[in-house]
């Protein structure tokens, strides 16, 4: 089966084991006991935007293994297996660095060498904290690798690598124990394993997000000295992949979210009285309110197919074909719903609405933070355009 | 799809290769995309033909029982033979009211003599099917049946009009839903179900000119018209529900229909395909970045529309909402082929201003009929502001309006 | 004032003299007589496509002689007073070749000779119908003379044109006694008057239009033979004008037909009952329609801004800069104003709307007719990018 | 804008060339956009220091007689200094609800006492007023407002609260909507409306945290609180009237409001400028062909925003619906910017999920708060969802929900 295009036939796949039902069932429980709204609102004014104690739950409960193989100390339910965890997370706009640090497991599975992965994925599994330093300017897209942020010292190979540059909007920074950043080495893309100890004082500066459940930082490399054994060997492929799933993850989060917010809209459509009528059933809050679960809907289908894609190839192997297709249709589809919803939301909800206490608040944030991360809904089209249409 | 075992990747194979071998050829006119489009005796006779020859092949009815015209076996089977014909895209098997809502609601209710009677010219598409439920003024709310069916000793006298009678001129029999009890307390139960014969005094047909210029419906005029009393089906004042038990073979031949194709489905590969030809300023549309960007999301919708298919399927993704993928597939696919149609016709330039029956429209006026014909989709059945309403209020639990 | 582009500011003439208020009175109670729905409904099987007596009647009030100067035989009202008038025509579909006769007056007298001008005008103005040929290929673009429909027998100035090739969809080609037709002449664009009696026997073969209250053709004009004088000299910035002008005056009559159809609309929702209640009491209707007005709103206000500027340029002089603008903004957005309005006439006229004897098909027929007439909505717009945004 | 003649000419050069000398250096924090976004003493310090120099300088209140502030000249004038304003985009004059509410209905209805007592302080800015109609768990429904308003000897007694008190927390008077009779048969004619002091005892505010984590309203609460009798404005019971008064100078300077801008208004030149800045693989958005296709339909509803305000004052053009634009004005205005702010968020990439406060922003955030704060006058004086429905009904003459 090959995905629709002129030649018209569709790639449709879509599995979810028994394995993964259990998963989501239990990741669904957790979620929702360990981050009540109470919970979130709690922590949006926190350092790190999350609690630690839940981490190390969720670092027992074996999610930071789920997706790396076994001879690594993970579990091998493979990525897709990550999808109903992070959309239940997304659910109850659960924090930690869980996208971020999967993203770091698999740019080092895919893209590191066999001593690397022997090193640092046992330690994620066990909770290490890994994150992903990838912006140099405001665009996910294409010239990632074109700024600078590393300088090799001199041009033998087993001299030190020297960095210089900063990198933006790196998640969770504050709690990484470690980080793969995106550097320009010698005039080629790579990546490379920096650790948080190597990091200058005052390296890390955290940003402002409009999202206030998450936590991102401008962290400056400048001086952070490397040995080349530091360089992930397959940088190329993995940045590519990591993208890719990047995007996936996060429309899971927001399919999750676009769930929540939902939830949201209707129990106040169906409490709320105006006029003498619960507002519920007014059509014009009605009927959009039913374009969002039909667009949730469409989400949900989207990110699970993905998800089923990404398990049906090879464990490492490159996304390639229908799965990029899954992964970039995913993300646009995900994101374009969550802003939608929580745009509603916020409007449905009157005065309310408008103000801090008002939950939708949380929601429309998380949307507009969620659309820019690992590209933006056109950006995801234009590609599909070229892989579907040319 | 499901994976095929080895006898069914056999069949699939058999089936494509008898469809492409005997698949008619062009038969001069736009071939209909559903049975509501027969609007002249040429392209019912052409229908006829084709959907008696599938039968013939054995490609029809292959899981209702031998005695009545099919073939007993199971209805996988039927789903691969299905799947085949939607692929290739070969005419649909017109007799849609006989194939998907009587005929299994016979097998289902109905007595030996009533599945004599009425299955195998079902299959064979010598007895074409009505359904007599909608009447004028009432738009979709059944509940308001005003048709009367009085009992008259042996008969049922009923008085009163049915219409968006689907091929209501040619039929030989209709499913109708008229009132036996004006006086019930509960409105829908005063409805009795009748599969009652068309060709008795007192019955008369008056075809509807539709949106398109074409005909495909009828107003189906009662008056004193007598059918025997042994035409109902149930018991009087069980008409509602009876009604409703034929909605669920609407999904098809897993739930019991006779198979065959009934839609013949635009998708997104024939607009890819159309933009591919259509030029603006000396390049193909297909390379326009607009144009593009919209095709994209047509896309990926119409690959959720696809998936929603394959998710219900899995309970522990539809845990949530259980019922949304299916009470909201009609106005999801249906405003979905609206919009991509509509987008369609924009795209063609000034020969987007042609129609059905000018040498130089693209594809026929395939794209023009196809967007006005799609109204029929978007209201009836329900138009699609009550599907709306629908959804909210059984999916969700909003409060009525 | 100039167009709102980078610099920051915006042309928002608008002005409506009393002369031009009376005419669109008249205009608008002359239409609502004449072209009653009975009326238009006896129409659509026709041949014609108008009653040749309202045609008659209208060219006795002078509606020929609008745009056309003084000394021609006009009333120098300048063009923008079409713009009521043929509003006021869309209002009540009402048929005759008025638009394109406009367009052919207006061709001559921006592109032809003195000698030309002096021949054909007067003759417009008391009747003779023109009409414009000048599609050889589906796109409104750029291409329009790229492909010949002439050739010059000889390079010699003096000597005899020979035409070969077919026009597309000229508009009311059985009607008309003159054409005039955009030619490749040479190697270069160019208009030539072509007189109806001079097409050979069959060269006009009716088109099936999706809107049966208009009516093209497509006219094949080889073998007609036209000396020199039979060019219009300034043909290629006449062409360009008539196809901003055509644009203009689509949009005016979609406006009409707009209103028409919120007419249409309103009527049914404020009459028809459905489970008990007015079917306009529902906002899922309700809304939409008002979503209906207000882009309505939004056409006329642009077509009177364009008539505008239109009245305070050269009589004759070219269209350019603002008054380009106004053209293509009001073309994009009349006709999808029509559209979204067509589409929902039908739609909410439920069953009824279904059928070919409710007013809602009269409509959304218009409304795929229009958008393709003189460009369609993204192909103004892309030429509006270019002229505001580069 | 309409022609002027030569004075205005020079009036107005005169005016862009006061503004251009004296428009306040950046004060380091993002201007607010409106009034009610006047979260800190600091804002309020800064926008009093202001209007105090616009009126100073006789660009405020131009139209009001000179005994209580003003210039005692014609409208024209002020017209023209709130057009060289806005297009200058100099800070607003943020006193409006007494610029532009309470002013002209002193200057209207009041005593000479009145008028001696308030307008002067409304102009310089010494005096900040509020607005007191809105109230908890009643939205929109002015119809059923619970302050109460009791008669005792010299005073009322006041009880109850309001919502949405924008700068409640800085002003020295509200204009309060209170019920005075609880018997009434239609209940609005049970309400009184008085220019009510906030500095006495029984009144206290409590500042409401907005979704943008700013502040600028506040809740107000009235426990016992103790007004003099001669605040109420006309008789008890004509509350609404007055209320519905105020409501028409809305339309700025022309109207009788003391004129300022009090909305620095975001128009599409500002997300062109930023669409030039930012780049996508290299090259400005503001050359991508998707973009552009976008900012373009922005660029045409603008154009026709803009329009509308000159078509209002054509009568025939708006002969069918004579008070469509003037009705549908805020859903359309508010509307366009919400859509074209959230728009603007899209194109930001990674930049745009920072906030308000990091450096790193575009523009200091200015979208990110336009977007959110535009809630505000999608939700505030009647919902978009509401404004539908007047449009519906009042214009279209369709029936009540």
């Amino acid at each position: 089966m090959t995905t629709s295009t002129l030649n018209g036939t569709t790639n449709i796949a879509l599995s979810f084991s028994d394995e993964q039902a259990m998963l989501l069932d239990s990741a669904k429980s957790f979620c929702s006991h360990k981050s009540d709204i109470n919970a979130v609102r709690s922590l949006l004014k926190s350092d790190s935007g999350h609690n630690p104690d839940v981490w190390q739950e969720m670092v027992a409960l074996g999610w930071t293994g789920i997706a790396i193989p076994e001879q690594y100390g993970g579990f091998a339910m493979g990525l897709g297996s990550m999808v109903p965890v992070i959309e239940s997370m997304g659910r109850h706009l659960l924090g930690t660095a869980l996208i971020t640090s999967t993203l770091a497991a698999q740019a080092i599975l895919r893209g590191g060498s066999e001593a690397q992965r022997e090193k640092w994925l046992p330690k994620i599994v066990a909770g290490t904290v890994g994150s992903m330093a990838l912006l140099d300017n405001e665009d996910w897209g294409s010239k990632l690798c074109g700024v600078s942020t590393a300088n090799s010292s001199s041009s033998d190979s087993s001299s030190k690598i020297v960095l210089s540059g900063k990198k933006l909007l790196v998640a969770d920074a504050t709690v990484a124990d470690f980080f793969i950043v995106s550097i320009n080495h010698s005039g080629n893309p790579a990546l490379a394993i920096v650790e948080a100890s190597q990091l200058t004082a005052n390296a890390i500066s955290a940003n402002t997000l409009i999202d206030e459940t998450k936590r991102a930082a401008t962290v400056d490399f400048s001086g952070v000295t490397l040995s080349p054994d530091a360089l992930l060997p397959q940088s190329e492929q993995a940045l590519k992949d990591i993208r890719l799933i990047g995007a996936l993850l996060i429309a899971a989060e927001a399919t999750g979210t676009s769930a929540a917010t939902l939830d949201c809209i209707v129990s106040y459509l169906t409490s709320r009285i105006q006029f003498g009528r619960l507002i519920g059933s007014y059509q014009s809050l009605k009927h959009p309110t039913v374009d969002i679960l039909l667009q949730m809907d469409s989400s949900r289908s989207l990110i699970y197919h993905a998800a089923t894609l990404l398990d049906k190839g090879p464990e490492i192997g490159p996304l390639e074909g229908d799965t990029e297709v899954a992964c970039r249709m995913a993300k646009a589809q995900a994101t374009e719903t969550l802003l939608f919803a929580g745009d509603r939301a916020v409007q449905f909800h009157g005065g309310m609405g408008f103000t801090y206490d008002c939950d939708a608040m949380l929601y429309i944030r998380r949307a507009q933070w969620a659309q820019h991360q690992y590209g933006d809904a056109q950006h995801h089209r234009l590609h599909l355009a070229r892989l579907l249409l040319d | 799809m499901s994976q095929d075992n080895a006898s069914q990747a056999e069949f699939r194979s058999q089936v494509a290769a008898w469809m492409q071998d005997n698949r008619p050829a062009d038969p001069g006119f736009l071939l209909p995309q559903t049975f509501m489009e027969v609007g002249s005796e040429q392209v019912l006779d052409f229908l006829r033909e084709w959907q008696h020859k599938v039968w013939s092949a054995g490609y029809l009815g292959m899981a209702w029982p031998k005695e009545y015209g099919g073939q007993g076996m199971s209805r996988d089977f039927q789903r691969i033979a299905d799947e085949e014909m939607k692929r290739l895209q070969v005419p649909i098997c017109f007799n849609v009211i006989g194939l998907g809502w009587a005929g299994p609601l016979i097998l289902d209710n109905g007595s030996d003599y009533e599945k004599e009677k009425y299955l195998k010219g079902i299959l064979n598409a010598e007895d074409i099917w009505c359904q007599g439920f909608s009447e004028p003024n009432h738009g979709s709310d059944l509940g308001s049946i005003q048709t009367r069916a009085e009992r008259d000793g042996d008969d049922y006298l009923i008085n009163g009009s049915k219409i968006w009678t689907t091929m209501g001129n040619y039929a030989k029999y209709m499913i109708l839903l008229a009132r036996t009890d004006p006086q019930a307390e509960r409105r829908y139960n005063g409805l009795s179900f009748f599969l009652a014969p068309m060709q008795v005094d007192g019955i008369s047909t008056q075809p509807i000119q539709k949106i398109t210029g074409e005909y495909g419906f009828t107003e189906t005029f009662f008056t004193d018209a007598r059918i025997p009393a042994n035409c109902i089906m149930g018991e009087e004042g069980q008409g509602w529900r009876i009604a409703m038990q034929t909605l669920q073979y609407e999904r098809g031949a897993e739930a019991g229909a006779a198979g065959g194709i009934s839609i013949l489905s635009i998708v997104m590969d024939d607009l890819l395909r159309m933009a591919a030809e259509i030029e603006r300023e000396g390049e193909p549309l297909l390379k326009d970045p607009v144009t593009r960007d919209n095709l994209i999301k047509f896309m990926i919708e119409e690959k959720a529309l696809q998936l929603a298919e394959k998710r219900i399927e899995i309970p522990a993704l539809c845990r949530d909402y259980p019922n949304s993928i299916a009470l909201s597939g009609k106005l999801r696919s249906t405003e979905f082929f609206r919009r991509m149609r509509q987008y369609a016709l924009s795209l063609q330039g000034a020969q987007g201003s042609l129609y059905v029956g000018d040498p130089d429209t693209i594809g026929g006026g395939f794209w023009q009929r196809a967007y006005l014909n799609n109204f029929s989709t978007t209201i009836g059945g329900g138009t699609s502001q009550v599907q709306a309403n629908i959804v909210g209020e059984h999916v969700l639990g909003l409060p009525k309006d």
